[in-house]
């Protein structure tokens, strides 16, 4: 009962913060509502039993990316309302509708055919899911592991790079990018 | 014997080769002497072969062996019997004479050692025709002339007439020579071989229906040789040529190749009568048919050239109705006396620079005594006249039509005959009697030099003589061929030859009567059948506008139209459609982000389309 | 002599490649010693030949990838023998006739790189193999069109390219399909020449996989309606590359058919033989009238081409030994004389940079030997006896003749339109009088080109006077062909039908 | 009871908004925001498909996910960055030097 419960508010709760998000002009509501929609999410997770990862997903997500996000608004001017110019509103709503209703279709066929029968599973007893984790992510998956590792250093290195470099030239060479830009 | 035989084949070919080395070289005299002394070494060997077959003996050589490949194996080989051998003499006979006459002819001729390299060419090529022992020889010797009558009547080739005659003849040829093709394949896929003896020892196994083919095939073959209706247009075409050439070529040699070849397959034809008969009437009809248009004609050469035709179809008539010896016997004197005929034109034709309307001669026998004697004797001949050699041979032809029951045919040989009679006669008297029309138009006639008419007498001598050669002739050639068994009776025969004399003298009456008075009057060339005739029934015309335009402008069609317009567009077309698609596909690219985020949603709802309504058969 | 036709395979190769550093102005030289070396090597070959073993000589094999059972395996036998040698020889003619001086030594070089691939495809018994060098054999060709040809020379290049491509991939996907399914009868991957020839097959896949390989080889060879990119080619293509691809490259599609499609494919051989027998028909009567429609005198030869490979199906498809041979014959007189018809064009085109014959007229009057040269050719090609076109052409009717006697009288007007379109071209550009001025001086031929015509007058005659040394060995390959067919066809009707037309008399 | 499906049905649900975000937005930064959408949907049918099969590697594969959309918001954020400064403006709009 707890479950079905947690389940649909947490849906509900899930596609409202992510139709704000969509829909939104205000690029700080928007962001607001990405990092409400990263925590529900995380409530799934901690529903299916993967705590480990809902941990994971609030101090990724909520912490180091909305972080990221929020510094990166800095640039920009986020008071205003976004202005977007939107054309072919038609075709728009209908491969958005489209999509929508075959990608549900998808994934609920099995509700109304032969539904897949949950094998719940018999998890180790004593042993808690971080621990399973761990024993996995550092065996079966170690080499993943590693180069997922190598692959945020990367990120994270080009990141400040791109960002800090120019930041110096930016300020006092402002005008010649644009022209720059222009002839790109 | 083989050596003679060698010496008889390769003799003319050796000439031909080396001369046309010096092909490109000025006027050479010892040229024409070097080819003639090798033709006349290869008479020689024939004669010295006649001889030797005479005694009723064979010569039979392999040489080596040429095309093998599945079950087929054709060999040079060479055979000498009595029909070869009366071939082999006939042409090289003729051949010596035309080629020491074209050293007289030619002398003028800046291209005159070409012209020697191909007549031995020419001599080589027909040689191999009479002396192969089996059938796809005969067809190398067959192409072979066609090739050398291609080089030799286009041999003025800057003139556009004569390179036009010269391919009418060899495309004329060609059409024909896949009839004997054809005959050729049904032959080897029924016996399994071309060689004479076993095709002819095994024919009479087959299926009747399958001879019947083999004779329809090879005919059609023969007709384009021998220039038979529908055929025939290119022999007067082919008068562009030197006249030597026509002499050689165009009136004693290739022409009859067909007629060889019907009384070599003379045991083919035995076989079906009624084939035999076919022949024999289209060559009546061409008698009477080509007779008609030299009746008219103004041409000089081109006369004596229909003339051929008409005899050519007497040649015909005897060896379809199956006296074979008689159409080589007719062959053969045909051969001396045309040739002399032609020979002796192409002295008129030097005398009045290459003129050769014979309305505009006239009186030239003061000025050419010698060649208008030749010239008669020719026609005499021709006409068939006792005791000159065509009377002999012709007059068996219309027995023989006779004797078969044939009576329509008969007739028109008959009529034939009046009618050779007559235009011989004409062309005799226009040429050589009556007003001297040639001093008006400023011509300056001249005899030509002695040799060139010493050359000329054996064949005169022959004109006479060689009929009475007929009954050993008859025995020596029936040795081979099916002998004709005449069943008339003698006063019929008597009364025929009376006849048929009394219709060629009454011919040639008529035309001395009538050109000693001036001629017909100029009215009569507005006769519906004058025009008939002097268009050569129109033919010609049919031919350029019935056959040659049409290909010309549905070559064009094929070309611009279907080609060119369907064939290639639609290959471009495929091409133009992928290209097309990569053009319109390319404004998808438009480099809006969002746009392209579009797209790919798009692509993603297809394939979950795809991924709900397609089920693969499991 | 065991690894002999792995050096005729790659001799021109490592040659080429060290005809990098040869320097320009003996590049021709050395491309002609290489050439001829190569010939040597191929004459060497046929002097070691067992003219009387039927089966394949002087095989080498080596696996190269051995799950899949691809290999280097490449043999020869008579059927290839002859085309291995006709490819060498066109190669060095062409070389000895080449006066291009633009970039002489890529020039060079491609040629002799084509010249590998040529003999990779006659030689190759494993199909992966001749594929590769089937594939191979367009990229050189190609930049020799694309780069040394006249105004529309990338036009025709990619459209030759694209086109016989378009048909080799679906060879691919027949030879993919064909290896699978070895392997599904077998359990063995093989993709070898003499093992697919053990495999019967069931008749309806048979039909699937001749018409995959029919149709790259229609395209090669080309067949009509697929014969559109050849004149183009031709018409754009520099002297040598028309040379080469007149002489060899189209012989490359009647090759794979003899090779893949009557040993591999008996039943479906014989049930499609008709149809395609008509379509080779039309295409030996259209494309002669094609040719006669012509004003430029390089279209007409190339048209005659396609005649010609008309007849050279025709004796394919007759399926018996006098038809298969006469056409391996023919195809090599093909070569010889297409080749020398199209060097002859390069030559006066060289003198006066044009190829209409309206333009010419009374060449024979300004250069004699050289007409009598182009007379020779030209009566080869019509296929007069005793010059080398006409024992094939005569084989081949000859062997149809026993399939069917209709369409041999129709195939057989080939030989009169022939004759038609052939003797008015030289009608119109060497007889008559000079009417074009600029025709008054030419040059007669000179000594370079007498010497790469010379050799191909006189095979034109020796071939045609003795072709026997060349028959002799075809036809033992032919006949053992020809018996593996009448084994392995599935039919009874089929087995009767090789039977038939291979017996005098039908049969009896 | 809350079954596979449900998650499944809800993982599409999100999805499907990201996907209109991804199509409506014009503005970069929300076009991210879009596409962190899409992912997350992604990792939920991950985890709860494992969650139900018992097998660890969902939650491996969600935990991969969100390790590269770490990293790519950190790449993407500092190109944005520099884009900005480059033209003055995040609107997609004036991204077109792809055209074809």
């Amino acid at each position: 009962m707890f479950e079905v419960i947690a389940f649909y508010t947490f849906s509900i709760l899930t596609i409202l913060m992510f139709g704000i998000v969509v829909l939104s002009k205000n690029a700080l509501y928007a962001m607001s509502a990405l990092a409400g929609g990263m925590i529900f999410i995380s409530g799934f997770f901690f529903l299916l039993g993967a705590e480990f990862l809902g941990v994971v997903q609030i101090v990724v997500y909520s912490g180091a990316v909305m972080a990221l996000y929020a510094f990166g608004m800095m640039f920009f001017d986020t008071t205003r309302d976004v202005k977007e110019n939107i054309q072919y509103k038609k075709i728009l709503y209908t491969l958005s509708v489209l999509s929508a209703v075959l990608i549900v279709i998808i994934m609920s066929a099995p509700l109304f055919s032969a539904n897949i029968e949950a094998i719940y599973p018999s998890m180790v007893e004593g042993v808690g899911n971080t621990q399973m984790v761990g024993l996995v992510l550092f065996t079966k998956y170690l080499i993943p592991f590693e180069l997922a590792a190598v692959m945020l250093l990367v990120a994270m290195i080009s990141g400040i790079l791109l960002v800090s470099k120019r930041m110096e030239m930016n300020l006092t060479e402002e005008d010649n990018y644009e022209e720059k830009g222009e002839i790109i | 014997m083989e050596t003679y035989l060698y010496i008889a084949l390769f003799a003319p070919i050796v000439g031909s080769l080396i001369t046309a080395l010096f092909a490109q070289m000025p006027k050479k005299i010892c040229v024409g002497i070097f080819t003639s002394t090798l033709i006349f070494i290869s008479f020689i060997s024939s004669m010295i072969l006649l001889n030797y077959v005479d005694e009723d003996q064979i010569v039979h050589v392999k040489l080596m062996d040429w095309i093998s490949a599945g079950n087929l194996s054709i060999p040079f080989g060479f055979v000498v019997d009595q029909v070869s051998v009366i071939m082999m003499v006939t042409v090289t006979l003729v051949s010596t004479v035309v080629h020491i006459y074209s050293i007289g002819y030619m002398d003028h001729d800046e291209s005159f050692n070409r012209f020697f390299s191909w007549l031995s060419a020419f001599v080589f090529s027909m040689m191999i025709l009479v002396m192969s022992d089996n059938f796809v020889g005969l067809f190398i010797g067959w192409e072979g002339v066609g090739l050398c009558s291609w080089g030799l009547i286009g041999f003025w080739y800057k003139k556009h007439s004569a390179s036009w005659a010269a391919n009418e003849a060899f495309i004329m040829n060609r059409i024909a020579d896949l009839g004997m093709l054809m005959g050729l394949f049904l032959i080897y896929w029924n016996i399994g071989s071309l060689q004479y003896d076993i095709v002819f020892a095994q024919i009479v196994n087959l299926d009747i229906n399958v001879v019947t083919w083999i004779g329809i095939f090879l005919f059609i073959g023969a007709m384009g040789k021998s220039a038979q209706f529908p055929l025939h247009t290119w022999l007067a075409d082919a008068m562009e040529g030197p006249t030597p050439v026509s002499a050689l070529i165009h009136a004693a040699t290739m022409v009859t190749a067909g007629v060889y070849l019907i009384v070599r397959a003379g045991e083919i034809y035995t076989l079906i009568p009624d084939v035999g008969l076919f022949i024999a009437s289209l060559g009546a009809f061409v008698a009477v048919f080509a007779a008609s248009m030299a009746l008219v004609n103004r041409d000089l050469k081109r006369i004596i050239a229909y003339s051929t035709l008409s005899q050519l179809g007497y040649m015909f008539v005897a060896a379809g109705l199956g006296a074979y010896w008689i159409a080589l016997f007719h062959l053969m004197t045909h051969a001396f006396f045309k040739s002399l005929l032609f020979l002796g034109a192409g002295n008129v034709m030097h005398a009045m620079d290459d003129e050769l309307d014979i309305k505009k001669m006239g009186g030239l026998y003061s000025a050419m005594k010698p060649t208008a004697i030749l010239m008669s004797i020719a026609s005499v001949a021709l006409a068939g006249i006792y005791p000159l050699a065509g009377f002999f041979s012709k007059d068996k032809i219309l027995e023989v039509a006779f004797n078969n029951g044939s009576y329509f045919l008969w007739f028109a040989l008959f009529i034939g005959a009046g009618m050779t009679a007559f235009y011989s006669f004409r062309l005799v008297m226009l040429v050589f009697f009556g007003e001297k029309v040639h001093k008006k138009l400023g011509f300056n006639p001249h005899e030509a030099k002695p040799f060139v008419i010493y050359a000329l007498t054996p064949l005169a001598l022959l004109a006479i003589v060689a009929g009475f050669f007929e009954q050993s002739f008859h025995e020596f050639t029936t040795q081979l061929l099916v002998n004709y068994e005449f069943t008339l009776d003698h006063s019929i025969a008597l009364i025929l030859i009376f006849a048929t004399s009394a219709v060629a003298i009454s011919g040639i009456a008529f035309a001395v009567y009538k050109y000693k008075r001036g001629g017909f009057s100029e009215k009569i060339e507005e006769w519906g059948v004058y025009k008939l005739l002097i268009n050569q029934y129109y033919i010609p015309k049919l031919y350029k506008d019935g056959i040659m335009k049409p290909f010309t402008s549905f070559s064009k069609f094929l070309w611009l139209n279907i080609d060119n317009m369907i064939v290639d567009k639609t290959v471009d077309m495929i091409a133009g459609a992928i290209y097309g698609t990569g053009e319109k596909a390319r404004k998808m690219q438009s480099g809006n982000l969002s746009s392209m985020l579009r797209w790919m949603v798009a692509g993603i709802i297809i394939l979950l389309a795809l991924a709900i309504f397609y089920r693969p058969m499991v | 002599m065991d690894h002999i036709l792995s050096l005729i395979i790659f001799f021109p190769l490592i040659a080429g490649i060290f005809g990098f550093l040869v320097n320009k102005e003996s590049i021709r030289a050395y491309g002609i010693t290489v050439a001829f070396i190569e010939f040597t090597i191929t004459i060497a070959l046929w002097i070691a030949f067992d003219g009387n073993e039927a089966g394949f000589q002087f095989v080498e094999h080596a696996t190269l990838i051995s799950s899949f059972g691809v290999s280097y395996h490449v043999g020869v036998d008579g059927i290839s023998l002859f085309l291995v040698i006709l490819s060498t020889f066109m190669t060095m003619v062409a070389l000895i006739g080449l006066n291009i001086e633009k970039d002489a030594k890529n020039l060079i070089i491609s040629i002799l790189y084509l010249e590998m691939t040529m003999v990779g495809v006659f030689l190759s018994l494993d199909v992966i193999l001749f594929y590769l060098f089937w594939e191979f054999s367009l990229v050189p060709m190609l930049y020799i069109i694309g780069a040394w040809g006249s105004d529309r020379r990338i036009y025709a290049a990619i459209k030759f390219f694209l086109y016989t491509f378009a048909g080799s991939v679906l060879m691919l996907v027949g030879i993919l399909y064909m290896g699978y399914i070895y392997h599904a009868t077998t359990g063995v991957w093989s993709f070898s020449i003499p093992d697919w020839e053990l495999l019967i097959l069931p008749i309806s896949t048979q039909f699937w996989l001749f018409g995959a390989f029919f149709l790259a080889f229609a395209i090669k060879v080309p067949m009509f309606p697929f014969h559109t990119w050849l004149p183009y080619a031709h018409g754009q293509a520099p002297t040598v590359g028309s040379v080469i691809l007149a002489a060899v490259l189209l012989k490359m599609g009647t090759y794979g058919m003899v090779r893949f499609l009557l040993p591999l494919f008996p039943d479906a051989t014989i049930y499609f033989l008709i149809p395609i027998a008509i379509v080779a028909i039309v295409m030996v009567i259209y494309t002669a009238m094609v040719a006669y429609a012509q004003k430029d005198m390089k279209q007409v030869i190339a048209y005659s081409s396609i005649s010609h490979m008309g007849i050279i199906i025709l004796g394919i498809f007759a399926i018996n030994a006098e038809g298969i041979t006469g056409s391996i014959f023919l195809m090599i007189s093909h070569g010889i004389v297409s080749g020398g018809l199209f060097m002859l064009v390069g030559m006066i085109y060289d003198r006066r940079h044009t190829k209409l014959m309206s333009e010419f007229g009374g060449l024979a009057i300004s250069m004699p030997t050289f007409a009598t040269i182009y007379g020779i050719m030209l009566m080869a090609s019509v296929g007069l006896p005793l010059t080398v076109g006409f024992v094939g052409e005569f084989l081949s009717l000859m062997g149809f003749y026993k399939v069917n006697w209709i369409m041999t009288l129709f195939a057989g007007t080939g030989i009169i339109l022939g004759a038609v379109y052939m003797l008015t071209l030289y009608k119109r550009s060497f007889f008559g009088e000079i009417t074009n001025d600029k025709n008054r001086g030419l040059k007669d031929i000179n000594g370079r080109e007498l010497a790469a015509m010379i050799p191909l007058v006189a095979l034109v005659v020796i071939l045609g006077i003795y072709p026997k040394p060349i028959l002799d060995p075809i036809d033992t390959s032919v006949k053992k062909m020809i018996v593996l067919m009448q084994k392995k066809s599935v039919l009874p009707e089929n087995k009767e039908f090789i039977i038939k037309v291979n017996s005098i008399r039908g049969g009896e | 009871m809350i079954g596979l499906t449900h998650y499944l049905v809800l993982s599409a649900i999100l999805f499907a908004i990201g996907l209109v975000g991804v199509m409506k937005r014009k503005n970069l930064l929300m076009l991210f925001f879009s596409t962190e959408i899409l992912l997350n949907a992604v990792n939920i049918g991950f985890v709860a498909i494992g969650h139900y099969y018992g097998d660890l590697s969902g939650q491996m594969f969600a935990f991969f996910i969100i390790a590269v959309a770490a990293s790519e918001i950190a790449v993407g954020l500092g190109l944005l960055v520099l884009w900005y400064k480059k033209t003055g403006s995040t609107d997609l709009d004036s991204l077109s030097m792809m055209k074809g």
